[in-house]
């Protein structure tokens, strides 16, 4: 590699440097989503996995030196807008105002569902609880018989 | 919680403004930063807060579960109304147009602030309901369990 | 944003115009309306007149887009690309039918099966659950704004959770495939709103048609093609597109049995819909085709389903389970016609979407009323509930030869077009194929039919026909599986006409009218 | 009337038959008597349509149209009509019949059997007028599935098995094969309209001829070529009604049947002579002939026997197709209705004896000819027009078979009609020898007498009607005469 081509690198490397952050963050919560067994966990990874695209679009709508996009107003409350201010904006925003209802909406019911889940199972580990399921799938095939020809 | 005297003074004091500061961000939405959404959950915070402190009874007293489920639905109703008012007068859905033929902002300033009140009172009750839900269930087994 | 209607005078909107808000708002109405007047017996009846209602609009927007025109509609008067924009042309108006038309002759069999299934406090509850699924499921089809999908995606598929986990007064198992459904609904979510995202990275706009419009020709860009493979991965995930099935089939198996009808008659389909309409519409054929996205991607995931999932299937010894897989393999098929890329393969695609929805409405509905009889839909449990049930069984031989492809049902049609897609491209191997796996596909409808007629009847069993309630809507469901079978004119003509719409890409999104509504062309 | 209506009457009475039997389930006597009397008019229905239509060929019925240019239409053509009337007219017969099988039996589910049974013959009739190639392929999959719960009757483990194996081998075949062939030649011409002088000339050439032709002859899984007749055999274990009508004339002869009519009328017989591409399928057919007759001779149980001479004797008519020439497209035509009944007076034989005796192997009938007069004599003329002697009609169709194979140049043709004839003696006419002039040591029918009224009738009017078409035989090959094309209606 020669110097231009490391010098690329890095200036790709820092100029996204705001994407490269989301993308661990994302894999994070990915990650926890997958591998954790505590269903409580699992939602916790979800919310970073959402949370880190909530921030790529935010991230999207940021304009360098972009304020709020609110148009200034005069002593008499009318709105002056000025063409020399930058605003940032604010669409990214909005949808991710309703993506995070959305989330909160999400985690709500999967809070919910976990609830539930541990007044049936008593436990919100995966693991004892697919245990749970196993057994009870073991004995349905032991009633119900498995296989072609044996249930029926 | 019923000898934390601090705890029962200070949330008997805060739950009038905390209130009011949802109503002012509820009704600043379509000048500034704010609306339903975040005014609902700031009311709502107020109403949890009461339950925490003095127990589910006493904010079932003021709040009743029925009401709740009805203030949730009440909220998408106005939401909906809003929209349906201006198809009827010959606009779009939501084309708040429709509130002031002649002066089509201030339609917009009318529409705006019936949505929003909708969407607050929807944010309230989902919240609120959220909080009964979970504080509501009979606890089948001991905090030790957990 | 603000402004730029001030000034304009106003042109007066006819009730008629506003048929594509409407569609989607009565339900949306009728669930909040059930609620708030809060009185048990008037949450099915809300229900079924808001169901009822979207039918009737999507009827007539069927009619007015059967001519290739399309319809836009600005919410809030916004125009596009600004504002929400909500466009039906032929290919969403066929998808709002089926949805509509499914919510509508389901209703009496909800009523039945959640007497039955759910305890009587939750049924307010249940039914305002059931009329947002169906919002968000018609409210997908019918946007043309790429986040507005994302919004009534998610509407549909929270309530969907819910509505699954409504199962767990039968079985508690309901309320962990819920949860799981939940963990890979919302990843698949998510993976769809970053492609939005990036969409709008590369574009700057939300509204289909003109992200349609700006992105022509840049088949190159990496941010447009990242785009497109996170949205094809999430709504593979809500479409169940074989190897990202796994939430699918628990699901179908321990919700109550009337979601279940929803759910496999239209919540898949709906998935679909966004699927085709990404792909052909947004980011264009030669897009996806110039990438080879589709031969090399999407056909050998549909083989995958079409042989995989049935052999899955062949090996249930429950009914219900048995069927989750069945529809698997079936939108298999549904993907193979998209892979094939030409428009008898597009139509065989919609055609399927319709027939299939029918057909497992049809074999649901019976599931439910065998599971209201004998408690369970294991083999051994329904063993010979053919003589006890005979309108029930007649209804399961009818649709299983649907899901065969017997000619003389509506599967018959489907499976007739897919394969002629095979042939027209020479694909000689490929029509065997498909034929190969229906052959799968009578061995598991056969032995469930072995089960039902040959067996000794089961035990503990309650030997006697289902109620009206039940009957009667999946005999409408039954004989529109043998009626579309014929009568090819609706299906076939519909499918048509929306393939060559999604087919000719950018110009099925045709610049977009500057009337606010009523639009077309 | 018009032939429209008379068509849709044919298929209407068998349906109506079926939802009487359906609806009466708990008065046996007013179904019976309700399907017989449907029969009649079905039978009267074709009678009317052969009155009109003649040798010639009707107008198109269409019903609606399913695909661009492809519609469910009915067309009367004299191919079709013969398989019509030979369904329908032995359908009254093997009514009455079944039922003394079915009382005297005391089998269970009368009112499924008969429904069944009813919609199998309006499927039959079906395929019989059917326009085109969907249309037949429509009726040819609602026979295997009316016909599948006929099969599994009994219910018992040999029975769901039999069914397996039946269902499994024609459905298979047909999904798998056939329509894979119908959907290729629509692709290819547009069309699926059975037209004189075939749709597939000048549409397809090279090796595809030969590769669609198989698609169809081993699609069409109920003309039981080998090795795709092992369902035929299976299917024995049904009631002997069911073996009888529909396993011996209208399921198998709808295999053929549709396996000439692909032959003419699809393909077209120029196309097949010219391109040779059926030279193979002759093969084949000569090998199924043979085999068959081969297996059926070492099979001890009647039944069996006569299912793997059905094999054998399919086989002639799938070679009269093979052999692309004009006589043996129409010794094939006869042998439709030679073979029926001959086959259907056998079987209806084998089952009386078995009602009369709970028999079903062929070495423990010795010596019952003596007590069952009526039956042996009536399995015997059956025998000898399978065979081919005179002055019985099965001696027209082998005849126009041999001259066809002769015009054919198909030496090895003859050889192996002329084998199959010999085998044909071996392994039918040493049970009518036991049965009829040798006598049993340890005298197996002591107590037995013959078969009851209803049972033994029906085959005795067969055997007279096999006698009759032998005078008849030239009458029929005229009627046939405008199927390849050089008639004069």
């Amino acid at each position: 590699m020669t110097t231009g081509d490391n010098e690329l690198m890095i200036e790709f490397l820092l100029g996204h440097i705001n994407y490269w952050l989301f993308v661990v963050l994302m894999m994070t919560g990915l990650y926890i989503v997958i591998v954790r067994g505590n269903y409580v966990k699992k939602i916790v990874g979800l919310n970073i996995f959402q949370t880190a695209v909530f921030m790529f679009y935010i991230s999207i709508g940021k304009i360098t030196g972009g304020t709020a996009p609110i148009f200034p107003t005069d002593s008499q409350g009318r709105i002056r807008p000025d063409p020399d201010i930058v605003y940032s904006n604010p669409l990214p925003h909005v949808l991710i105002l309703t993506a995070i209802v959305v989330g909160i909406a999400t985690t709500a019911l999967g809070l919910a569902l976990i609830v539930r889940i541990r007044e049936e199972y008593n436990t919100i580990e995966e693991d004892d609880v697919l245990e749970i399921e196993t057994k009870l799938a073991e004995q349905e095939n032991r009633i119900h018989g498995f296989g072609p020809g044996g249930g029926a | 919680m019923r000898h934390h005297l601090i705890l029962r003074v200070i949330t008997k004091i805060l739950v009038g403004p905390i209130i009011l500061y949802g109503l002012y961000v509820q009704f600043h939405g379509d000048f500034s930063p704010g609306g339903g959404f975040q005014a609902g959950v700031i009311i709502a915070v107020a109403f949890t807060l009461y339950g925490i402190v003095f127990g589910l009874r006493a904010v079932y007293a003021v709040l009743p579960p029925w009401v709740v489920h009805r203030l949730m639905a009440l909220g998408l109703l106005i939401y909906a109304g809003v929209g349906i008012l201006n198809m009827l007068s010959g606009y779009e859905f939501l084309n708040y147009g429709a509130f002031a033929p002649n002066h089509p902002s201030h339609g917009q300033h009318l529409g705006i602030l019936w949505v929003e009140t909708g969407v607050g009172i929807t944010v309230t009750g989902v919240m609120i309901a959220v909080f009964y839900a979970f504080a509501g269930r009979p606890p089948r087994m001991g905090d030790d369990d957990w | 944003m603000a402004g730029g209607t001030e000034a304009v005078a106003h042109q007066a909107l006819e009730m008629t115009d506003h048929l594509p808000v409407l569609q989607v708002l009565i339900p949306f109405i009728a669930a909040p309306l059930a609620v708030f007047l809060g009185v048990r017996s008037l949450a099915w009846p809300i229900a079924c007149a808001g169901a009822i209602a979207s039918l009737v609009c999507s009827v007539v927007l069927m009619l007015a887009t059967l001519d290739g025109s399309f319809i836009s509609y600005h919410l809030g008067g916004w125009a596009p690309p600004y504002g929400i924009e909500y466009r039906v042309d032929a290919a969403n108006a066929f998808v709002l039918l089926l949805i509509s038309a499914t919510a509508v002759v389901v209703m009496p069999f909800t009523k039945a099966s959640v007497d039955a299934e759910i305890p009587k406090k939750d049924h307010t509850l249940f039914y305002a659950c059931f009329m947002l699924c169906i919002t968000g499921l018609l409210g997908v089809v019918v946007t043309g704004d790429a986040f507005n999908v994302f919004v009534f995606l998610e509407i549909s598929s929270l309530s969907a959770y819910v509505l699954v986990s409504q199962g767990s007064h039968r079985d508690r198992r309901a309320l962990t495939v819920a949860y799981d459904y939940l963990l890979m609904g919302t990843i698949g979510a998510t993976f769809f709103v970053i492609g939005i995202g990036f969409l709008y990275m590369a574009t700057g706009t939300l509204n289909m048609a003109d992200i349609a419009d700006r992105i022509a020709g840049q088949g190159d860009n990496r941010t447009i093609q990242a785009a497109f493979a996170f949205i094809l991965v999430g709504m593979g995930l809500k479409v169940a597109i074989y190897p990202l099935h796994l939430w699918l089939p628990g699901a179908y198996n321990y919700a109550p049995s009337a979601v279940t009808v929803l759910l496999a008659a239209t919540a898949t389909k709906a998935a679909i819909y966004v699927v085709l309409r990404f792909t052909f519409s947004v980011f264009q054929p030669e897009f996806t085709f110039d990438t080879n996205v589709l031969y090399w991607i999407i056909i050998p995931f549909a083989l995958l389903a079409m042989f995989a999932a049935s052999l899955i299937a062949v090996f249930q010894t429950n009914f219900k389970r048995m069927l989750a897989y069945s529809s698997i393999a079936q939108i298999g098929y549904m993907l193979l016609g998209i892979g094939f890329f030409n428009l008898s393969g597009l139509t065989a695609t919609m055609v399927h979407l319709f027939n299939h929805s029918i057909t497992k409405a049809a074999l649901f509905m019976a599931v439910g009323a065998l599971v209201l009889r004998s408690g369970s839909t294991f083999y051994d449990r329904i063993r010979g509930m053919g003589k006890s049930m005979p309108l029930t069984s007649a209804v399961v031989v009818i649709g299983g030869l649907s899901l065969i492809g017997i000619p003389g049902t509506a599967g018959f049609v489907s499976k007739w077009m897919l394969v002629q897609a095979a042939f027209e491209l020479g694909w000689w191997w490929m029509a065997l194929l498909i034929v190969a796996s229906s052959l799968l596909a009578v061995i598991y409808v056969w032995r469930v039919l072995e089960v039902l007629y040959l067996g000794d009847t089961a035990e503990g069993a309650q030997h006697k026909e289902a109620p009206m309630m039940m009957a009667g809507p999946m005999w409408v469901a039954a004989l529109a599986c043998i009626w579309f079978g014929f009568d090819t004119s609706l299906t076939l003509e519909a499918s048509r006409v929306a393939a060559n719409g999604l087919l000719s890409g950018n110009a099925g999104m045709a610049p977009v009218p500057t009337t606010a509504a009523g639009g077309g062309h | 009337m018009d032939v429209a209506v008379l068509v849709f009457l044919a298929i209407l009475f068998p349906t109506l038959a079926s939802v009487t039997n359906m609806a009466y389930r708990n008065n046996p006597n007013l179904r019976d008597s309700v399907t017989f009397v449907c029969a009649i008019l079905a039978f009267a229905c074709i009678l009317g349509i052969l009155n009109i239509v003649g040798s010639g060929i009707s107008e198109e019925i269409v019903l609606t149209e399913v695909f661009e240019g492809l519609d469910i239409a009915f067309r009367v053509e004299p191919l079709g009509l013969l398989f019509a009337m030979v369904a329908s007219g032995l359908w009254g017969i093997t009514h009455v019949y079944a039922i003394g099988y079915m009382r005297g039996n005391n089998e269970k589910n009368h009112p499924r059997f008969f429904a069944c049974f009813s919609i199998a013959i309006a499927a039959a009739v079906g395929i019989a007028f059917s326009a085109n190639m969907l249309t037949l392929f429509l009726f040819y999959e609602l026979l295997t599935v009316s016909t599948y719960p006929l099969v599994a009757h009994k219910g018992n483990a040999k029975a769901v098995y039999g069914a397996r194996v039946y269902l499994a081998v024609l459905i298979g075949t047909s999904v798998a094969l056939l329509l894979t062939a119908v959907i290729w030649t629509y692709t290819l011409t547009g069309t699926l309209d059975f037209v004189q002088g075939g749709i597939l000339a000048g549409k397809v050439e090279g090796r595809i001829v030969p590769i669609l032709l198989g698609l169809y002859a081993f699609g069409i899984g109920k003309a039981a070529l080998m090795p795709f007749h092992k369902w035929l055999p299976s299917a024995m274990v049904a009631p002997t009604p069911v073996s009888a009508l529909l396993h011996a004339v209208a399921v198998v002869k709808a295999g053929v049947f549709t396996m000439l009519k692909v032959g003419v009328y699809i393909f077209g017989i120029e196309l097949l002579a010219d391109t040779g591409a059926s030279e193979w399928l002759m093969w084949v057919a000569a090998y199924s002939i043979i085999t068959a007759s081969i297996v059926a001779i070492m099979h001890d149980n009647l039944k069996r026997r006569l299912a793997y001479s059905t094999v054998s004797q399919l086989g002639y008519i799938t070679l009269g197709m093979a052999l692309a020439t004009k006589m043996g497209i129409l010794g094939g035509g006869l042998h439709i209705a030679m073979h029926a009944l001959g086959k259907i007076t056998l079987f209806m034989c084998a089952g009386a004896i078995y009602v009369a005796t709970r028999k079903t192997e062929i070495s423990q009938m010795t010596g019952l000819g003596q007590t069952m007069p009526v039956t042996f004599a009536a399995f015997g003329i059956g025998a000898l027009s399978i065979i081919g002697l005179p002055p019985l009609g099965g001696s027209w169709s082998k005849w126009a078979l041999i001259v066809g194979a002769a015009d054919a140049g198909q030496l090895i043709a003859i050889f192996a009609l002329m084998l199959s004839s010999i085998l044909n003696v071996a392994y039918l006419l040493p049970v009518v020898a036991k049965g009829a002039f040798l006598k049993s040591d340890d005298n197996p029918c002591k107590g037995v007498r013959e078969a009851p009224l209803f049972c033994c009738l029906p085959p005795a009017i067969t055997a007279v009607g096999c006698l009759a078409l032998f005078f008849w035989g030239g009458m029929l090959l005229d009627f046939l005469q405008p199927v390849v094309g050089d008639g004069h209606g």
